[in-house]
């Protein structure tokens, strides 16, 4: 009875863009029902209605279609496999006496007795899909069938319900999704250094504006320029640079223990957000009690609630130092770490204020411009990053939000070194831009 | 929008999971079909939320629960069709009143049902093996363990409860429980006058703003427009940047970025005006 | 009600319709009640395809200053929509990076261009 | 995306304010080069000569109308933007050409035009099949086959539209234009370049460019009796601004996709603008519709959407200090740059 398509196509076209999640068209949905495998594309829309016969017959067929399919689908399993599930009030847990399924190596702990429990969210979406029959656990000698309304009933709040949506789109989707304070810590040892850390680091930024000021101060002065020169217009951003401070995005996921100090003198309040979900792509090897760093942590957020706010910079501090999951640049900058401090010094002490020294950053700019690609990549992805899910009313939304550092990263050219090693090569062509 | 509902259909139930017992940022839900075809027709089409079991592996196609915007469910009641219900306080009562006999009717159902199944399937056996020319006189092993156990999308406990939240007190109370702040209220008058010129209306984050109108069902025709959230009449200078920002989206997209106004000190409703870039400049 | 002084934006409006998008006839009228100015003037070509011919357009200048909020409000766009009777008027917002851009405004709910 | 640019010569240094680029090799045998050396080095500035001139109307506008200014600037970083243009001051020449009196390069705004000609004329056909269809579906046709002609026809239009048409230049000459023309017959220098005042502050505090008076400058951008908070919110985007620009990106106004700056990696005529930036201060957090919709007009254009932070590291009273004593490099150094990239994410494309 309960088809199963897995129609991968289809959800991705659909996902792909919004403007196509607008396009409904059910008569295809109707037909995989049917068990016909069919790519939906694009049904036709129409401008406005023009109150025509055909129109009004168009409308009433795509309306049939849609009821059909919801009319048709019944939900449960043949007494054969049904697996019951009893919820249990107090906990806002429930239990399977005699689990079986492939459900159980992602979600639901089994205990010693060989009960599996399952929490509210797996619970709902198992019932929901017709894997179990839900029950309402109310005396010894009977127990309630329980609807799929008389589990919503049981949400305790409109946010746990939010979070539920979220839940069972990305389970939809094979995601493998547990609630994110349900996963075992690696690494507890925060705690210990943070204190001492922070104060380090306190200290070290104030070292650090001071000589950012000392530095500053006399080069927005008139007299600066007949004391010193520029050889190279790199000096001249390098000072530039100097102005503005910046906070530097955390990059190597061996740092993250690492407390900077965050001033929080706001006026306004700080909200302390939770990561929602820990989320991991879908693979067979998955283990509950080992599961590893997930690979997207999941923050939900319902844009018409009252109560909930756009987080804002401080709070986006605050939870990207929380997050665990892997972010797409740090495998490939945590090789070139080390190359990395060594070019930043060497580049420091040519570029520093010796006049005439070629800038290290021009030539290797010129002999590998492969770096390029990598730089832009990492301005685009940032660093740490967490996946905000937006509820509208029902329809939700991704996004993800990456802490980025544009403040390392420096894109200036060196248009007269440029010119100046062209002209010495012979075969110069005519020039262009590439960078 | 289409006929009008007839007098005699009894009102369409909302379910309203809140916060306990309050329903500020609460949210609305419908679980029955009919109910869902009923709303269709009047205008209001809401976004089913629930997994489809034919085919639960996907997310564009979804079935019951049927999640309303607190907009078009207070939109409902003001207008006489539907009524809130709390779920929760309505299947704590009904459990706590059922019965012996209840549990009795209810195991009676079931069976009604199985015993509706077995016979449907019987016959169709019988139907095959006399194509092919056989007879076989028992099936029953088989066919008990095939039995289709159905789990219903809509509470027959929480149905019994409803009248009780049928009174124009406590409809009056959750009502203002949903639209409980500024915000909520002025984007609800935004949401009626749009309803109010014949336009069906969708939550809008897709397309960056508050709604999204229809010029009818949004099954069969393109959104025309495209709202952000309601904007002080008198008071509120507009953000230009963001007029800038959505009139550029607009144009892409073939909708029109609407400003829509309130008006605290007068009862006139809300004053609209439609931006487009210009096409120049 | 709040009144908007729009008259520093009008000759950099007005000298920017005539001769940079080449509209004809540009000229310049006062609307007493909002102490505020506004153009008229006629475009070069159709503005729109859903237009019927080349008709004269009511351009309203306003500031866009990137920090700084703005004076316009919905109020005072329904008195200029009231002063002038017309179906549209066109926003010409003047930004502070000197570039000017234009976005029609109909009162009331409007249908998109069907192309 | 590069573009091939013609005159890349012309755009030869990144700001204008040069670097010592011309000094003579240094032997290190010949102790006579080190001292030529040092005297082409000492004799040397990266100080400019003549300051750009600069005015600030009643609109506390920075301009800058001497064509030999526009031009530096525009040349050297690509600060400022024609009044009469979408970004270079092209609208001397561009008249000129209208006009009929001179055959220079067809600039850039008249093949948009040309471009949006094409375009209304697509769609005048579109509209005329719409037009057939509803007349069809009266008739109780479904459409069907006219559906696909549709389909076909207009998608040959569009390559048409999209192909560049070399031939039809029109010289158009109003009445009006008469006014444009001094004695000589030559169209008249009225098109002036604008800075943005964060533009103008650094091309006035950060760099020695500008003939304008820092505290002056200020002081006309926000007024001496302004409230911290006028003050906050132009040193805000200006340390947004400088932030970037000092990293080495043109950056330009946003204005036209709904947010702050855009980001180039070297100019308007290298490359599109890769970034776009929504400058906020770090305890300020804005309706979700703000931010969604600034993020699909951003995105639309193929741009990534950066929402930088600005904090406030020193009390109110310590930046208004700074402020009164026109001590504005400690002002800004004051504040403190994050940044948060904002991207769509797609479950379905990132399952494996």
């Amino acid at each position: 009875m309960a088809v199963e398509n897995e129609s991968n196509g289809k959800d991705q076209h659909s996902d792909s863009d919004d403007d196509i999640t607008d396009v409904q068209d059910w008569s295809h949905i109707a037909k995989l029902t049917r068990k016909q495998a069919i790519i939906p594309k694009r049904g036709e829309k129409d401008y406005e209605p023009d109150g025509t016969d055909v129109q009004e017959f168009l409308l009433f067929q795509a309306r049939q279609e849609m009821f059909d399919t919801l009319l048709n689908a019944a939900r449960g399993s043949v007494k054969k496999n049904t697996i019951n599930g009893y919820y249990e009030q107090t906990t806002h847990q429930a239990f399977i006496p005699f689990p079986r399924g492939n459900f159980m190596h992602t979600m639901g702990q089994v205990d010693r007795t060989g009960v599996c429990w399952l929490e509210f969210n797996e619970f709902v979406y198992l019932s929901e899909r017709g894997t179990v029959r839900p029950f309402l656990k109310c005396g010894d000698d009977f127990d309630l069938p329980l609807s799929v309304q008389d589990l919503y009933a049981y949400f305790r709040s409109s946010e746990e319900l939010d979070n539920y949506a979220v839940y069972a789109h990305l389970k939809r989707l094979g995601f493998i999704v547990t609630s994110s304070r349900h996963r075992p810590r690696i690494g507890c040892s925060e705690n210990t250094n943070s204190t001492r850390t922070s104060w380090i680091s306190k200290s070290f930024n104030c070292i650090n504006r001071l000589f950012t000021n000392l530095f500053n101060v006399p080069f927005y002065s008139p007299f600066f320029y007949k004391i010193l020169r520029f050889t190279s217009s790199g000096q001249l951003y390098l000072q530039l640079s100097k102005l503005v401070p910046y906070y530097s995005a955390q990059k190597f996921a061996s740092l993250s223990s690492v407390h900077e100090h965050v001033p929080i003198k706001s006026e306004r309040q700080v909200k302390e957000w939770h990561i929602t979900f820990d989320v991991w792509k879908p693979k067979a090897g998955f283990k509950k009690k080992t599961p590893g760093v997930p690979d997207f942590q999941v923050i939900v957020f319902n844009k018409n609630a009252s109560s909930q706010r756009f987080p804002t910079y401080r709070e986006f501090r605050y939870l990207f130092r929380k997050l665990e999951s892997k972010s797409d640049a740090t495998s490939e900058r945590e090789d070139s770490k080390w190359g990395r401090i060594v070019g930043k010094l060497k580049a420091f002490f040519n570029r520093g204020y010796w006049p005439g020294e070629p800038s290290s950053e021009c030539k290797e700019k010129e002999a590998k411009p492969s770096k390029k690609v990598t730089q832009i990549q990492r301005l685009k992805k940032g660093y740490k990053s967490f996946i905000m899910a937006v509820m509208d009313d029902g329809l939700i939304s991704y996004i993800r939000l990456s802490e980025n550092e544009f403040g390392s990263e420096s894109v200036w050219y060196d248009g007269a070194r440029m010119q100046n090693k062209r002209s010495k090569r012979k075969n110069a062509k005519p020039t262009k831009m590439t960078n | 929008m289409e006929a009008l509902e007839g007098e005699n259909d009894s009102k369409i139930e909302i379910s309203v999971v809140g916060n306990g017992n309050r329903f500020e940022d609460g949210v609305c839900l419908v679980f029955d079909i009919e109910s869902i075809r009923r709303l269709r027709r009047l205008g209001i089409t809401g976004i089913l939320t629930g997994t489809l079991p034919s085919a639960a592996q996907q997310n564009v196609f979804l079935t019951v629960p049927l999640r309303l915007m607190a907009e078009e469910a207070v939109w409902l009641v003001e207008n006489g069709f539907a009524v809130l219900v709390s779920d929760r306080e309505a299947l704590e009562m009904g459990v706590s009143d059922l019965t012996a006999s209840d549990w009795d009717e209810m195991d009676k159902q079931q069976e009604a049902l199985f015993e509706e199944q077995r016979r449907f399937k019987r016959e169709q056996h019988f139907e095959k093996l006399r194509a092919v020319g056989k007879t076989v006189a028992n099936v029953d092993a088989n066919l008990e363990s095939s039995l289709f156990v159905e789990t219903r999308n809509e509470s027959s406990v929480i149905q019994r409860q409803r009248y009780d939240f049928d009174t124009p007190e406590l409809q009056k109370r959750l009502v203002d429980q949903l639209l409980h702040s500024e915000t909520l209220k002025s984007n609800y008058l935004v949401y009626k006058a749009l309803r109010a010129q014949g336009y069906c209306v969708s939550p809008g984050s897709r397309f960056g703003g508050r709604y999204i109108a229809y010029p009818g069902d949004p099954l069969r025709y393109h959104s025309h427009l495209t709202v952000p959230p309601a904007l002080r009449y008198r008071d509120e200078p507009l953000d230009l940047l963001q007029l800038v920002g959505g009139g550029r989206l607009g144009t892409g997209v073939k909708k029109l970025w609407v400003l829509g106004g309130v008006d605290d000190e007068s009862d006139e409703g809300v004053t609209f005006f439609s931006v487009e870039w210009a096409g120049f400049g | 009600m709040v009144k908007m002084d729009n008259s520093g934006l009008i000759r950099l409006v007005s000298t920017n319709l005539a001769f940079e998008q080449l509209w004809d006839n540009v000229r310049e009228t006062q609307l007493t009640n909002l102490n505020c100015w506004i153009l008229t003037g006629r475009p070069a070509h159709k503005l729109s395809n859903d237009d019927d011919d080349i008709c004269d357009e009511w351009v309203l200048p306003v500031e866009l200053l990137q920090y700084r909020c703005g004076r316009l409000t919905l109020e005072i766009l329904d008195t200029v929509f009231h002063s002038v009777k017309s179906e549209r008027i066109t926003l010409a917002i003047v930004s502070d990076d000197g570039t000017i851009v234009y976005y029609f405004i109909y009162k009331g709910l409007h249908k998109p261009k069907k192309n | 995306m590069p573009k091939y640019v013609r005159d890349a010569y012309r755009y030869k240094y990144p700001l204008p304010i040069h670097p010592l680029d011309h000094l003579p090799p240094l032997i290190p045998h010949n102790p006579i080069s080190w001292a030529y050396w040092l005297f082409c080095y000492l004799s040397g500035s990266n100080e400019p000569q003549v300051r750009v001139h600069a005015e600030m109307d009643d609109l506390k506008r920075v301009t800058v109308c001497r064509e030999q200014d526009m031009r530096l600037l525009w040349d050297n970083g690509f600060f400022g933007t024609g009044r009469m243009s979408r970004s270079e001051a092209t609208w001397r020449q561009r008249t000129a050409k209208r006009l009929g009196l001179e055959s220079s390069e067809r600039g850039l705004e008249s093949v948009t035009e040309k471009r949006r000609q094409r375009r209304l004329q697509f769609k005048r056909e579109r509209s005329k099949f719409e037009a057939a269809k509803l007349e069809l579906r009266q008739k109780g046709d479904l459409a069907c086959e006219i559906l696909d002609q549709e389909r076909l026809f207009l998608r040959s239009l569009r390559d048409k539209e999209l192909a560049y048409d070399k031939d039809d230049d029109d010289v158009v000459f109003r009445e009006i234009d008469h006014e444009l023309l001094d004695d000589a017959g030559e169209v008249m220098p009225i098109e002036v370049l604008e800075l943005m005042p964060v533009e103008a502050i650094f091309l006035s505090f950060a760099l020695p460019v500008l003939d304008l008076q820092v505290p002056t400058l200020m002081s006309t951008l926000v007024s001496s009796n302004a409230t911290f908070a006028d003050i906050e919110s132009l040193a805000t985007k200006y340390v947004a601004y400088h932030h970037y620009r000092s990293r080495g990106w043109c950056v330009r106004s946003g204005v036209k996709f709904g947010c702050d700056f855009l980001l180039y990696r070297r100019g308007p005529p290298f490359q599109h603008a890769e970034f776009a930036v929504m400058v906020l201060n770090a305890d300020e957090t804005l309706d979700y519709t703000q931010y969604s919709s600034t993020a699909r007009v951003v995105g639309g254009a193929r741009k990534s959407f950066v929402v930088c932070y600005v904090e406030r590291q020193v009390s109110e009273r310590q930046i208004l200090q700074f402020w009164q004593n026109h001590n504005y490099a400690s002002a800004f150094s004051s504040f403190k740059i994050g940044e948060v990239t904002y991207r769509r994410w797609v479950p379905g494309k990132n399952r494996d």
